[in-house]
């Protein structure tokens, strides 16, 4: 992704996109998950994506942010597992597996986009955003933490 | 036990007697020895300096009714020896309940001793005080559940002050003669006139759990 | 013959004296006794407020006339001995009514108060008062002899029934005290003394531990009261009678309190260390120790 | 002590003896034998003093169980005489002739337990009680406890929970 | 009458015969009590302010004082008290939580004696007497109050009756007799003997019958009645009360997680009582040919409905129990071969043995329980035809599967599954090992897993991500485990599995950890310091950090309508699912996932059943 | 010493004109003749030891017949020891006697011992030892003066309470109260001596022994003291089996009676003690007086005797059951040891509950109170009826329960 972003406009609408395709990914998820449970499970996390582009989407719209820098706690317990190619059957693990995973690639991703840009702005912007992704993979960690790991 | 006992004393029971003239004279002691006029409320004094100059009076000079009814009476002998020294507060022993103003019912009352209480209480004069000492007259204390002591002594008599303990130690007693006394100076201590007010309900009380009641209603 | 108004004022005036004399040398005294039992004792003025209370008692139940004219019998008792006894000698208006015979109107008048209140006692119906008036009256009869004996030594020593007149012939010293001129006499008026303040050996008409608490058991509230004012009057009067009689009077009233008060004293002395006698024992004893002394103290004259 | 008990044996009919300890022994017999074996205890063998008569309630059995403990004071030992006798008609030989405070023990007993002691002086007069018109009250049957709560107005106001139960409900209150 | 008297002037008979010697006693006699007026001049004893002057002695039994914070309202000092003076009544601001009961003591000085047996006995500590003596007032209403919470003059006075160095009750745990770790390794015998008669009484006497480890126990036995029955010797009864509430009472004797012992009262001082060894004393003790006289399960009620039950693990077991004894007919599918579940399949034979099992299987053979094994539901019998075919069903089906490492190199052998190892070897087989494995989680089954494979002759190693404390296994199975010879290697997260070219595996990589605080104040968590890796040789890997549920053989419709979160069934109280005549139980509902909750859950969906039928007729 | 030997003049009243008892014991009394006088003498009266009273009936001063009446302190105790467990027994029996409760407290924890067979460490017994003897002399220190005090001389009784508040200080001190101590507990005791506690105990009996002198001075060589109780309240020596009088009252009549010699318990048989006997068998008010005066002087040395051989630390509380669950196996026993007054026992019986079936308690009361009183009354002075009954050491608790 070696696109340049010149407004602020423009990173938001890269970003509504990625929401989307996650959305998009975790509806498709939902539908051919075996389980009706996963179904379940996927249908939560495409929702909360949806929030998450809806607020972008205010921001776009408002055209106001606001962004204070704070560290935002990594836990890595994403890290060190085997990624998880999505698949009908997968279960609770493996589907936080894949969020988590996928959240840290999006947190990867606006790290560097915010390493590259000189703009002050913009690269608040994408700060804003990664941070916010770290955030949604933190609560995919907590989840995996007390869920999977209860016995260790 | 199907036949219920007749609980009478035989020196109590209406008897006939020969006159010096040959006739019958039927003679009820009960009748002899006491009467039966009811208590009657004594108003304070209408001035109220001079009520309260005799409250302070009644309050400096408490004498107690040598009548030890339970345990707590073993305290009673510190408090008038050189330890504690209650006569330093205007604290006097009488032996007889004419001359006495306060009761002090130490501890539990078994129903044969509340009889002799009650008495006791009823001959002292208006204005007339109780102090009750220990777990006991306030709920029964260790003998709740026996079959031969009162639980609540302000069932049968007016309680001006109540001290815990069990027994209460005599400096604990000395505290609560303080306090008997702030009441009487405050004019709170109505015990005999509550006593004249509430008599049937007291009477009733009495009246439960002393089965063979060979006595006036009243002795004063 | 008209009333010497201004001496009754004095007489009254006396009396009341006596009276405060007598509730605050009844508190010394129970200070005193107190601290023998390693106490401090009721406060000084505490028999003022006993008084007090008694007589604001609310009620107060009668057993019939006489039960209530005990009290007054014996306050009157009371009075008498002191309303005919001189006090300070050579003073005209403190010698209250004495006159000639005056020694036999007070022997009276001691009698007097014991007699009315056995009357009283009697109506209270109680049987301690019945046990202890009978006592009371066979113990002050036995005292009363050689009391009387010694009196009469004494009048038979002055040649007069008149207390002016027997203090007046004791003036001049301690050795003029009849006490050191006739011993026998002195001593055995003591000892009657002592049953006559019904202090132990001889409280048996009393006696808190066997009838408790004898006569006065039924008595309460105002009665009491007067038995206590008369107790105040009585004591001390009895008192400044043996005064008079034995050790020489008073010539002012200093002299008059540190004489009764030491008077007082001895039965007091005596009584705290001794347990009472019994009645069949005290009366035996009044017949024979004082009773010789008193005789001796008159073929002594 | 083992011959007295063994002299016992001979001349009573003893049913059960009992060691409780060196000097204390437990003699079970019957009841028309109790007081001639006292008797005998006290005349012949030295067990002078009567230190009580006392009764246990064995209202299971239906019994009340008599004791009379003598002791003697040359031996520093005590035999205990014990004596069934019928709870329902409880009547007993009176040892008033034997010693003087005997017949306070069973003026006690008669109105504790309501044992009859024909002969013996006032067992008839209330010793502790006054007025008593219920059952004799030592007997097992006899609820203290709600004698006294019928009769004595117990302060009101007081109530408890178990742990137990109130942790359950609280806890768990569906269950 | 009289006796001789001092006066010689007395009659001669009454004289004595030594008259002269009498006389010089006598006037001594009259003059020595004057003595006493030596008194004049000491001063008075008299103590000059009796009201500030004399504080009670320093053990002076006074007035109550409670330190709330400590107290666990056991109610000790209420059963204790003869004089029924302390009631335990609920305070505004305690909770009621597990090993607290939320109440505290209420003295009533209206019965107290100041006998400090309450203080005694006191399990915390934490009633104390104070040496404060005065409390007057003119309402006898007064005198009752909470020590503690109702603030008093003397609530700060720090002298008073504290125990005083003894106890009422013994606070050591009577030993229970172990085989030695050395040979434990040797041999899967059973571990723990169990008690004799005079150990168990002796245990048993222990316990102060306060009933706060009732509400912990999931199945809330009567903890403090059955404990009652061992001290009377009457195990029938404290067999009957087991029953009550736990069919199951042998197995959970030797292996329940005793969350009462955790709570109970006597062990806040001293030990806890050994609840699970008084529950298995009975349960060894009473023959059990004996059971169903004891019981009385010999004439059950006529069977109507017919219940069918899924797994027959402790809740299915337990459900099918109760279920008989209120007259249902029952039948077990089980898919295994043998009964017991995770019981059979997960836990190692030295913590339970075989027979224990078949015993209590038995007795519910006996009782006419139908067992069905090797038929699982959606393979031999569909769903549907079950749930058309029975009144209701009950579902206790356990987490089966278990949750991966999922780090490189997991699979291919070597890498094996923690409860798959465990029923192999359960099963009688012996998996290959090699010298050296690694056992990665904290729980009970990574313990059993560790213990197993020691016993197979390997060096063990357990990696755990956090501190030994946060351990979810019991502790005692944690020292187990130390005595045995198996190392814990706390705060390590295993990154990667190493293998040689073969892929056999040849170690395994880690991180070690810090533990960070979790932001919602759940439990701290883990987080790898990078930088800091460590190799463990070993030549197998366990796996054991969970299970979670398999659903699918209800097949897509029901699974539909069965609510599931987070791999768990959602059930009512009655452990009724969203699926009408549907309960379920054990692991795969509640989250506790041991055996006495499964056996409560099955308790508790017999009732749930019948009432639901009993409503429907 | 100086004991009167002067009974054997004792002059018995010629009994010929007073009524005699008919064949039950009863007096033959004609009341309505107005011969005799009814008088009650208590409960409430100060010269009566405790609550209970008397029923005189008087012929002049001369008592004809007496009769006692008790029961004001009916308690029911052995009832609600059925309602008891027998721990919770423990603060419920020192309440039997008022004034020395400790002997309570040792008869029930021994009764239990014996019966569940507990072993009792060695320091406790010493405790126990020392316990029992300092209750004695309080006890003694209360009744041997009020033998002066019924006969008005008080100033003994003040002296006498004063040093047995001493005492009391020293028990609260020890057991953490003043009248009920509640130390003794069936297994051992409840605590250890505090700091400094054994030197102001000997202060303490220092102090008594200057009061034993002083005491000497002032009744028991008082001259009127000495007229009135010699020869008064004569117990006949032959009435001491039949009355089963105990304890320092059959001492007065020349019987060694005294359990801790007899039958000796704790460390008593470790003690050298000897208890004092009039070997004249005077019997009478000033004998008991006596008796009671080497008693308390004999506590004294005891305690002495005590603080100096017992060890200075060790167990206090044996093995013992929960106190909750304390059950006791089926069987009776009879334990006794001497109070201040004499022989005091307990009967127990367990039937293997928690409960006990039956505790009874033995007080020297019960016979000198009641029968004995009864007897002693008859033909006594009004005035000597409460020096009698004090010279008797009665305590009313002990009789009711």
């Amino acid at each position: 992704m070696n696109q340049e972003f010149k407004t602020s406009d423009e990173i938001l609408q890269f970003a509504i996109g990625r929401e989307q395709e996650s959305v998009d990914l975790y509806t498709g998820l939902s539908e051919t998950a075996r389980n009706p449970e996963m179904k379940k499970v996927f249908a939560q996390f495409a929702n909360e994506e949806r929030g998450h582009k809806k607020r972008l989407q205010n921001i776009q719209s408002s055209g106001q942010f606001k962004f204070t820098p704070k560290e935002v706690q990594d836990i890595k317990v994403g890290d060190y597992l085997v990624d998880v190619e999505p698949h009908p059957g997968m279960s609770y693990q493996e589907a936080l597996i894949v969020a988590m995973k996928k959240e840290k690639t999006a947190f990867k991703l606006y790290s560097n986009l915010a390493a590259k840009v000189s703009n002050q702005l913009l690269r608040s912007l994408f700060d804003s955003l990664a941070q916010e992704e770290s955030r949604h993979k933190l609560r995919f960690e907590l989840e995996y933490d007390e869920v999977v790991l209860k016995d260790n | 036990m199907e036949d219920k006992k007749i609980f009478t004393d035989p020196d109590l029971t209406k008897r006939t007697v020969i006159g010096p003239n040959g006739e019958d004279i039927t003679v009820d002691p009960i009748q002899d020895y006491f009467c039966d006029a009811l208590p009657k409320k004594h108003e304070p004094k209408r001035a109220k300096i001079f009520e309260s100059f005799f409250n302070w009076a009644r309050a400096e000079s408490i004498w107690v009714l040598g009548f030890g009814t339970g345990c707590g009476s073993i305290e009673l002998y510190p408090l008038l020896t050189p330890r504690f020294d209650a006569y330093r507060f205007g604290v006097q022993m009488r032996p007889t309940p004419r001359q006495a103003n306060l009761m002090i019912i130490s501890g539990y009352l078994s129903v044969k001793t509340l009889k002799r209480a009650i008495r006791s209480y009823e001959q002292m004069q208006n204005p007339k005080f109780v102090m009750a000492l220990g777990s006991c007259t306030i709920n029964g204390g260790m003998y709740f559940d026996s079959y031969n002591t009162i639980n609540r002594l302000d069932k049968y008599m007016p309680v001006d002050v109540y001290v815990a303990g069990c027994m209460p130690r005599p400096e604990a007693i000395l505290a609560g003669f303080e306090a008997l006394k702030k009441r009487i100076k405050a004019g709170k201590a109505e015990g005999a006139n509550l006593y004249a007010e509430n008599f049937e309900t007291y009477k009733k009380n009495q009246k439960k759990i002393i089965r063979d009641w060979n006595m006036p209603d009243y002795n004063w | 013959m008209s009333i010497d108004w201004i001496k009754l004022l004095f007489t009254l005036l006396g009396l009341f004296i006596v009276l405060n004399y007598g509730l605050l040398q009844y508190g010394m005294i129970r200070r005193i006794t107190a601290r023998i039992g390693k106490r401090i004792g009721m406060p000084v003025y505490q028999p003022y407020i006993d008084l007090i209370k008694n007589y604001s008692m609310r009620s107060q139940i009668t057993h019939g006339v006489m039960f209530y004219l005990g009290p007054v019998f014996r306050l009157a008792g009371g009075v008498g001995i002191f309303m005919f006894m001189p006090l300070i000698y050579g003073s005209y208006y403190w010698s209250n009514y004495s006159f000639s015979g005056d020694v036999i109107l007070i022997m009276y008048f001691m009698f007097f108060g014991m007699l009315g209140m056995a009357l009283g006692a009697s109506e209270g119906g109680h049987p301690y008062s019945f046990i202890g008036i009978s006592r009371g009256l066979s113990q002050f009869t036995t005292v009363e002899v050689p009391f009387t004996l010694a009196v009469i030594a004494v009048a038979v020593q002055h040649h007069s029934f008149s207390l002016t007149e027997i203090v007046a012939g004791q003036q001049g010293g301690i050795m003029h005290w009849n006490i050191m001129t006739n011993p026998f006499a002195g001593i055995a008026a003591m000892l009657a003394f002592l049953g006559m303040m019904m202090a132990s050996p001889f409280n048996v008409v009393q006696a808190p531990q066997e009838i408790p608490i004898g006569p006065p058991t039924e008595y309460h509230g105002t009665y009491l009261g007067l038995l206590q004012t008369n107790r105040a009057i009585l004591y001390v009067s009895e008192s400044i009678l043996m005064v008079n009689l034995f050790f020489g009077g008073a010539t002012n009233w200093i002299e008059l309190i540190v004489k009764s008060f030491l008077v007082f004293f001895w039965p007091v002395f005596v009584g705290l260390v001794f347990p009472r006698f019994r009645i069949d024992q005290s009366i035996p004893w009044f017949l024979k120790l004082p009773l010789i002394l008193g005789i001796i103290g008159i073929f002594m004259v | 002590m083992e011959k007295i008990i063994q002299h016992l044996q001979g001349t009573f009919d003893v049913k059960v003896v009992k060691k409780q300890r060196d000097d204390l022994y437990f003699v079970t017999v019957g009841k028309e034998q109790a007081i001639p074996a006292v008797t005998y205890l006290r005349d012949a063998e030295g067990f002078t003093h009567l230190v009580m008569i006392t009764v246990a309630d064995w209202m299971e059995k239906g019994v009340f169980e008599l004791n009379y403990i003598v002791h003697n004071y040359e031996l520093h030992a005590d035999i205990s005489i014990c004596t069934n006798i019928n709870r329902e008609e409880a009547t007993m030989h009176s040892a008033h002739h034997l010693w003087e405070q005997a017949w306070t023990y069973q003026r006690e007993l008669k109105e504790m337990y309501g044992i009859d002691f024909p002969g013996s002086p006032r067992v008839d007069e209330s010793f502790n009680l006054e007025g008593w018109d219920n059952i004799p009250p030592m007997r097992r049957e006899f609820d203290t406890l709600k004698y006294a709560n019928e009769t004595y107005f117990p302060r009101p106001g007081r109530e408890t929970h178990d742990p137990a139960a109130y942790m359950k409900q609280k806890l768990y209150p569906d269950e | 009458m009289s006796a001789p008297s001092w006066f010689p002037w007395l009659p001669v008979h009454l004289r004595s015969n030594d008259n002269f010697e009498e006389m010089s006693m006598k006037i001594k006699d009259i003059i020595t009590p004057f003595s006493a007026w030596s008194n004049i001049v000491k001063k008075p004893v008299t103590v000059k302010d009796p009201f500030s002057e004399r504080p009670g002695a320093d053990r002076y039994r006074g007035f109550h004082k409670n330190d709330v914070e400590a107290c666990i309202g056991c109610g000790s000092c209420e059963a204790v008290c003869e004089n029924q003076a302390i009631d335990l009544v609920p305070v505004d601001g305690i909770e009621t939580k597990k090993g607290d009961s939320g109440l505290r003591p209420l003295v009533d000085y209206g019965r107290c004696c100041w006998c400090a047996l309450c203080v005694d006995i006191c399990t915390t500590g934490s009633l104390t007497m104070s040496n404060e003596y005065t409390w007057i007032s003119d309402d006898p209403e007064d005198f009752r109050f909470i020590p503690g919470v109702d603030k008093k003059p003397w609530d700060n006075s720090e002298k008073g009756w504290t125990n005083p160095g003894y106890s009422l009750y013994n606070p050591d745990r009577v030993e229970m007799e172990e085989i030695e770790p050395d040979a434990r390794i040797t041999s899967f015998i059973e571990i723990v003997k169990g008690y004799s008669k005079e150990q168990a009484e002796k245990e048993a006497d222990r316990c102060v019958s306060c009933g706060i480890c009732v509400a912990s126990c999931p199945a809330h036995m009567d903890i403090p009645g059955y404990i009652k029955a061992i001290r009377d010797g009457d195990l029938e009864k404290g067999l009957q009360l087991l029953y009550d509430t736990n069919p199951l009472p042998e197995i959970c004797g030797r292996v329940c997680t005793h969350r009462c012992e955790e709570v109970c009262s006597v062990g806040v001082k001293g030990d806890a009582l050994a609840i699970r060894w008084l529950k298995r004393y009975i349960a060894d003790n009473v023959p059990f040919e004996d059971y169903k006289r004891i019981l009385g399960l010999d004439s059950l009620p006529e069977a109507k409905k017919h219940i069918a039950i899924i797994g027959a693990g402790p809740s299915g077991i337990s459900a099918a129990y109760y279920l008989r004894t209120m007259g249902y007919r029952v039948t077990i599918f089980e898919a295994k071969e043998h009964p017991g579940g995770a019981t059979m399949y997960g836990i190692p034979k030295y913590r339970l043995p075989m027979d224990m099992l078949e015993k209590e299987i038995g007795l519910l053979e006996e009782m006419g329980v139908q067992f069905q094994f090797n038929t699982m539901i959606g393979r031999e019998v569909k769903f549907d035809e079950l749930y058309a075919a029975y009144d209701a069903v009950f579902m206790g089906i356990g987490f089966e599967k278990p949750y991966l490492i999922a780090i490189e190199g997991e699979e291919g052998p070597g890498s094996i599954q923690a409860i798959d190892f465990l029923r192999e070897v359960n099963e009688g087989k012996k998996p290959e090992l090699g010298h050296h494995v690694a056992v990665i989680g904290g729980g009970n089954v990574a313990m059993d897993a560790a213990r197993v494979s020691r016993r197979l002759g390997a060096e063990v190693t357990v990696l755990y991500r956090r501190r030994i404390v946060d351990m979810p296994s019991d502790p005692e199975e944690i020292e187990g485990c130390e005595q045995e010879g198996i190392h814990i290697e706390p705060q390590t997260i295993p990154t990667r599995i190493i293998k040689d070219k073969t892929g056999k595996v040849t170690g395994i990589e880690y991180l070690m950890a810090e533990m960070v605080d979790d932001p919602k104040g759940r439990r701290p968590k883990p987080v790898p310091i990078e930088g800091s890796e460590n190799v463990l040789e070993v030549s197998t890997v366990i796996g054991a950090i969970g299970q979670e549920g398999y659903y699918d053989f209800l097949g897509t419709d029901w699974l539909e309508k069965l609510k599931i979160e987070r791999g768990r069934v959602v059930t009512n109280e009655h452990r009724q699912t969203s699926i009408e005549r549907l309960f379920a139980g054990g692991d795969s509902v509640n989250k506790t996932a041991d055996a006495i909750s499964a056996i409560a859950d099955g308790h508790t969906a017999a009732r749930g059943i019948d009432a639901l039928l009993n409503k429907n007729n | 010493m100086s004991n009167s030997n002067n009974h054997k003049l004792l002059i018995q009243p010629d009994r010929s004109s007073y009524p005699q008892p008919d064949e039950n014991g009863k007096m033959q009394l004609d009341l309505d003749s107005g011969k005799y006088v009814k008088v009650w003498h208590g409960p409430n009266h100060p010269g009566v030891t405790g609550n209970m009273s008397l029923e005189l009936t008087l012929c002049g001063d001369e008592v004809v017949e007496a009769k006692t009446h008790v029961g004001y302190l009916h308690r029911g105790f052995e009832k609600i020891f059925e309602r008891r467990t027998w721990m919770q027994c423990f603060p419920t029996v020192v309440r039997m006697c008022v004034p020395e409760p400790d002997s309570n407290e040792y008869n029930l924890a021994a009764a239990m011992e014996e019966l569940s067979d507990i072993e009792v460490p060695e320091y406790a017994q010493w405790m126990r030892t020392l316990i029992l003897e300092m209750a004695r002399i309080t006890n003694l220190l209360r009744l041997l003066p009020a033998n002066g005090g019924t006969m008005g001389l008080g100033l003994g009784v003040q002296w006498g309470v004063y040093l047995r508040d001493l005492i009391l200080d020293r028990f609260e001190e020890l057991t953490g109260a003043r009248i009920y101590h509640m130390y003794i507990i069936p297994g051992g005791v409840r605590g250890k001596m505090p700091e400094g506690f054994k030197e102001r105990l000997i202060n303490n009996l220092n102090a008594i022994d200057d009061f034993l002198v002083r005491f000497k001075r002032l009744v028991i060589d008082n001259a009127v003291y000495k007229k009135r109780a010699i020869g008064t309240g004569y117990i006949d020596p032959s009435w001491v089996d039949k009355f089963g009088i105990v304890g320092p009252n059959a001492r007065a009549a020349g019987y060694n009676r005294d359990v801790r010699k007899d039958n000796p318990y704790l460390v008593y048989d470790q003690l050298d003690f000897e208890p004092y006997i009039d070997k004249e068998a005077a019997s009478d008010i000033y004998s008991r007086t006596w008796v009671r005066f080497m008693d308390l002087k004999y506590g004294v040395e005891m305690i002495r005797q005590i603080l100096d051989k017992m060890p200075k630390d060790g167990e206090i509380l044996g093995k013992i059951p929960n106190a909750l669950n304390w059950k006791i196996p089926t069987g009776q026993t009879y334990v006794r040891s001497e109070s201040s007054r004499g022989e005091y026992g307990f009967f127990a019986v367990a039937d293997g509950s928690e409960y006990p079936r039956r505790i009874n308690l033995r007080g020297p009361s019960y016979t000198h109170a009641i029968a004995l009183l009864e007897k002693l009354l008859v033909n006594a002075n009004i005035s000597d009826v409460s020096a009698i009954m004090v010279s008797l050491a009665t305590c009313p608790p002990e009789i009711e329960r």
